[in-house]
């Protein structure tokens, strides 16, 4: 099995959900993050004093698969969530043992 | 709403000319002096409370946002509050009180409203020596001319905050700003000549004793003009028809917001009464208070049996909303003698503006705050009730509420097109998705707070 | 209570029959109509003072409940409040203060409580010719008669407020409302016609003079009973024994509710004078407002040093509370004449609170926000003050205390208990832990916000 | 100041020798009893708006700290109030009011200040016999003691209020409130003696109507000393010269903290006239609102626009503080004749104190809240605008000015040292990086929220 | 050594971490997490206006452990964590090359 | 590829990031989180009842790095975390199979 973990746009999250409920994905888990990149966070003024907001909010996604759906899924986040802008964000897939459904015990493929 | 001050310039006279009020023949048994302060310390208590709606307004507003748009919500509503007096003493309260002609259209043009000559000599007075300087003051007029000033320019910023709720979330800062400036500085004075004013709505008998139309609905007005125009939020209204509900921020500050707004709105109505100077002021006041805060109730409660059988949960934002429209109904004759029916009136009020709400967005015009639902409808409503429940005129209360409706719709809609082609009132929709904070203000509203769904 | 505005009734007799008061033989110099109008102007301003103490509870209340339950905590104040308003108006008011026997138990069980007709004449009177009527209206009553209404009816709301601080995150919605409503039009009048409506306590000479046991401890008793049979909040007491704490989500609201309360109670105790015509009323209250910031200021003080060397820490909800025990305490006689003692009594007051609260915990009734320890203990306590260092008496106040306290627990664990069996007042332990806001509002209060302990 | 109030008790001294005060020979046509009502009830409503002030402090405070600091600073700013007003009770308000010697220095040094002999016998009288205590009280004083105490009171801890909000994030609770009690019952009142309590600077002509200096500048001088004394908080100046700002964690609070503070300053400047019972007084009052509102509303536009050219984005918080500097502005001196003045005065004092926040920052004075850019810097330039708009001396205004400052400065400077070499004032850089909510009040402001940067 | 992550109710927290303490494990990260999957999120009312929340609250929880003790840590988080009713969660298990504990620099199983 | 994975204590974050910067690190991700471990809670008092905080603010950070950056990275997070003090944090480091940068649909080394 796969985990896919996408760090996207906060206002892209519905369009790739859907995406992915399309592809017959079930069941994803969502983190608010903050991200640090090519893409500069703004330089602020407090008070009359700069300074550098370096991070910025992001949203992170994680999705366990089976092998066989990694390239589908991939290609569906990294279509739903692109704007062509810098910022967009990256996909990281790696692989995973074991998967359990805690309800039911499932375990592995039968879990996700 | 003049009515109850003319008693005590009656009096006041009756003390100028040295003669001593007596119980039989004055309407007011008090020393023309004493009337004086009462009268002005009212205003000046009762302009205070109306000051507090301004901070009212604002955390129902930073309450109903997101919170990517709170901190611009909370500048606009400062800000808004310090233009409206700035433009009012300027301009607008001539405009709207001084020199208007009898059954008229509009006042004086000429600039600032200051204290009186008199007064100014009293003031400067030795204390040993004013008598007659304080004669002259108190004789002449029923309460300082700056208390009254006061408490009609804290009606302005009232109209103007109405404004900021609805169209919050997308409109830029600075031409916000001009439209408020034009709008406390001609638009609101030039109506309200009409009729607090004396001028031709008063003449044909309109009656709206402390401004359900010439306030709150003159605020919705020009929201709605301001909604259409601007259009509304971004992701809002769905290709598919289906609305996408933005849900506000912070649900105690929204709570807050109203309770500030309730405990005004004791100053708002039982300030117009706009005299304190004899027993039929006093007890007058005391039946505003007590309508004011029944209405209030019921429509609090009517909007929340509403929304639980009509939406299913007792949705709190629409509770507040309907306490809020309880109060804009009842605005327009808190004077009732009859509590019941104040109750009544409220509970109606509440529930039109319950019922409003979803219809605003049925037609895509976008409501941050409800404040069409709370100050337009429930205004109107409020106003119609004075001819239905009370000793108003049926046709003149239409004619207010129609005249007031078309002039404020046309002089809005002209500031707000004219600023839409020039500056642009709109921030560019990336900006929008990522916050009006970073964008207008340049700071957060919560930056310690994780924050859900901020876009980026 | 009723003391000080007998003096302004007598002298405004005293006017209507034509008798110029002069310093040597009237207990008061006031022209009739300029002490009805101040008497009733305090009302009104006292009452709006007042009024804005149920923002303070919202406030203090949304700031020690958890962020999953504050939008319904908001819901029940604001409602509760308007609730509290229309039972007074429909059958409370009457109950308490209209026709109440000489040393009897209850007063008028006929519906509504409008203006006199004197009042309304008054109001109708074409301006040049309202004498007859005004002499009518202020030489029958020392005030307008709503004004009083107004002052009386902020004071039920105070006492429903209490009882939902103490049960909040675990009571369902709809019956709590249902029990503010029996509260406020039925239980808290009764007990109210003994004492203040002169019934048989005020005939013993049971002395409160703002409502320590009368107010305060009502909702306490109210609240106890609620806290007892609903029982403490899902996870609240370990099976081993252990307390786990659910700390309150929003510390500065929760202090903006004490100011808003501390505020609030110069309407409170000052307004309780209940007059201002005359030279006495204005010092008394001069002396109830410096003696109730007193008391709230050493309660404030020395719960904080209590909690740092008890606890280890001046933790800020203790403090707040005892500010507020410091104010109930001196809520039964803030009249005393030696600020000294009002500051005493505060103390006691703050003392008593402080310890009271993990007392509460350790026989596992869970008061949510300490109102218990503040209303009730520090309620009993300055009740019984009164005895040790002012004019009260010892048997009469314990009898007010009793016979108050027994007849307010039974009855409200009488409506509890119908509650509970038959539509239930507890949500059911998955909403609890899920958060009230989404089962019985349906929205969240911080949406934008990441909360932590959400439940799912 | 003590102008507006010698009318009445000229009126007074008539009323109690028998004479009827008549239109042309007596300052006010009042009826002494009445004068004394409307004076003591001014009193204690302003004073109630004044008070309500130490709620805008501590949201205003409590929103311009980060989250982790927040509960620290709503602990000390209700305590530090609870402090003031004992302390000024103990032995402040003698040392400043009672006994200072024509042109002197200092008052009583004993302790305690109750209501008046007279005044206790009028509350103790029976209703039907206290006639003559009536006039015993009117008499002899223009006002109840205690209300005047009590308005004065609330002036105490505006001051310490000030000092608070500079020193916030990284000063100790304990010694900081070791400071209030010695800043409210000695500092304070010392120099307020030699003002207001007519005192040499009084005798040279010094005039500061509310307290420009005499209470902003004081709170000013002593949050100076102790941020100078403190140092900036761990982090704010990097070794590079750069300074890294700690954004406010809660911008609605900070706004609604100002509007408190807005509102609350019709109290604290209109009740400075002294006076309710003269019609010279009700003017001057009205007055005083509008300059006070105008002085306001300009400070805040400027500095919005100040800080849009100038920082690029039109900060909230500046804003927030222009309102509050164009208020300290305007308190000097806010009976000036001409609003438009008023308006002038608040403008250059909003932007001052806009100016003045980037330059407190250049020297690492580290002022967490802009206490010093709105009281210290507008306070100052309010008392010279005095001379030069109105009739204020210069030499005695740049005195005055001076006296206190230096006065202010050393005495401050000596406790904090004291403080700092005895028990330490400040917390260990440890706790002010997991944040003084822990360390110091061992709770969290906002623990149910996901809050960033959170020291571990 | 292993990493499990898992996603549970949150109200399940203490008990999953004391089931684990009482295996000796002495670390684990928790993260506030929104959860989609086959348990639904109710469809709520906003002013009129019907919108369905699909991210329900949900903890996660990442703990390294060496590799034996992968089959306990699993069926401890399992038992602790489910209600029997849908939405407990899942558990995913992957490998790590590497452990590090920054205060003293050991590194593999000593670093847990 | 590598994904290190750090929890750190949230002062050190800065310091952190100006590490990873020096070495060439373009990109990272950061999560607030909460630490139970060695280092205890404090047991805080509320209202006279006492509990214990198990859980401490930490801060998570995740960097997809190339094989051969991984022994600076770790090093450069340890050192510039390192207090001495318990509690510091954690370093993990396990495999990515791959990474895609959604505004371009690079992938592999390139996205990084
Ligand atoms: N090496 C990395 N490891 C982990 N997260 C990364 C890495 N590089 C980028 N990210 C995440 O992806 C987001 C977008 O990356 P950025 O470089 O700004 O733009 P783009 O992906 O368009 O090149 C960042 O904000 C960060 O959250
Ligand atoms: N494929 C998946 N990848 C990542 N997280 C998942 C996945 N499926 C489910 N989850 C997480 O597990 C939670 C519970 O899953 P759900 O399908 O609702 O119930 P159950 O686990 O009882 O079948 C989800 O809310 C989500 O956070
Ligand atoms: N086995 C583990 N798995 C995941 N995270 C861990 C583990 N052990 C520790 N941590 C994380 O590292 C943080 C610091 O660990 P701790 O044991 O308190 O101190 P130290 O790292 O100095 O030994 C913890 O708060 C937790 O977030």
């Amino acid at each position: 099995m796969k985990m896919v973990m996408a760090v996207i746009k906060p206002f892209k999250l519905d369009d790739v959900r859907e995406a992915l409920t399309a592809l017959g994905v079930e069941g994803l888990t969502v983190t608010e993050v903050k991200g640090f990149g090519r893409q500069k966070g703004q330089t602020e003024i407090y008070r009359g004093a700069e300074y550098s907001v370096s991070f910025l909010p992001k949203v992170k996604i994680e999705i366990a698969i089976s092998d066989d759906m990694e390239e589908q899924v991939v290609e569906a986040i990294q279509e739903a969530a692109s704007t062509g802008r810098i910022g967009d964000g990256k996909i990281f897939v790696y692989d995973i043992n074991n998967a359990v459904r805690i309800r039911t015990g499932e375990s592995g493929q039968d879990a996700l | 709403m003049p009515k109850y001050s003319r008693i005590i310039a009656t009096s006041l006279f009756a003390v100028v000319f040295g003669l001593i009020p007596s119980v039989s023949f004055a309407q007011s048994t008090l020393n023309g002096e004493t009337a004086f302060i009462l009268n002005t310390f009212m205003f000046l208590m009762a302009g205070t409370l109306v000051m507090w709606m301004a901070a009212g307004f604002s955390m129902l507003e930073a309450g109903l946002v997101r919170a990517q748009n709170t901190a611009t919500i909370c500048l606009k509503n400062i800000v808004l509050y310090a233009i409206a007096g700035v433009m009012y003493y300027l301009i607008g309260y001539k405009l709207m009180y001084v020199d208007v002609p009898e059954g008229g259209f509009i006042g004086s043009f000429s600039l600032f409203y200051n204290p009186s000559a008199e007064e100014l000599a009293l003031m400067a007075a030795e204390d040993g020596a004013d008598a007659a300087e304080a004669a002259a003051v108190y004789g002449s007029s029923d309460y300082s001319r700056m208390s009254d000033w006061f408490f009609q320019m804290v009606f302005v910023a009232t109209a103007a905050s109405i404004v900021s709720g609805t169209v919050a979330e997308r409109i830029k800062l600075w031409p916000f700003l001009i439209f408020v400036a034009v709008l406390t500085g001609f638009i609101y004075p030039i109506q309200g000549a009409w009729s607090w004013g004396t001028g031709w709505l008063d003449a044909m008998g309109f009656s709206d004793f402390a401004g359900s139309t010439i306030v709150h609905s003159v605020g919705g007005w020009a929201a709605l003009t301001g909604a259409i125009i601007l259009g509304p939020r971004a992701g809002k209204y769905g290709a598919d028809g289906r609305i996408h509900p933005f849900p506000g921020a912070n649900m105690p500050l929204a709570t807050l917001g109203t309770f500030i707004l309730w405990m005004g709105w004791f100053g708002f109505n039982g300030g117009s009464v706009l005299a304190l100077g004899s027993a039929k002021a006093a007890t007058a006041m005391s039946v505003v208070f007590v309508n004011t805060n029944l209405a209030a109730a019921a429509g609090c409660i009517v909007s929340m049996i509403y929304a639980a059988l009509r939406f299913g949960k007792p949705d709190l934002t629409v509770v507040l909303n309907g306490a809020l429209a309880g109060l804009v109904a009842i605005t327009a004759g808190p004077d009732i003698g009859n509590p019941a029916i104040a109750m009544l009136i409220g509970a109606i009020g509440g529930l039109l503006s319950t019922i409003a709400i979803p219809l605003f967005d049925k037609v895509k015009i976008d409501d941050v705050v409800g404040a069409l639902s709370v100050h337009l409808v429930a205004g109107i409503w409020g106003t119609l009730a004075v001819a239905i429940f009370s000793t108003g005129d049926y046709l003149a209360q239409i004619a207010g509420i129609l005249a007031i409706g078309v002039f404020v719709s046309i002089t809005s809609s002209i500031v707000w097109i004219v600023l839409k082609y020039t500056i642009g009132i709109r921030v560019d929709e990336r900006h929008e998705r990522y916050g009006l904070d970073h964008a207008e203000v340049g700071l957060e509203a919560y930056p310690d707070f994780e924050i859900r769904r901020a876009g980026g």
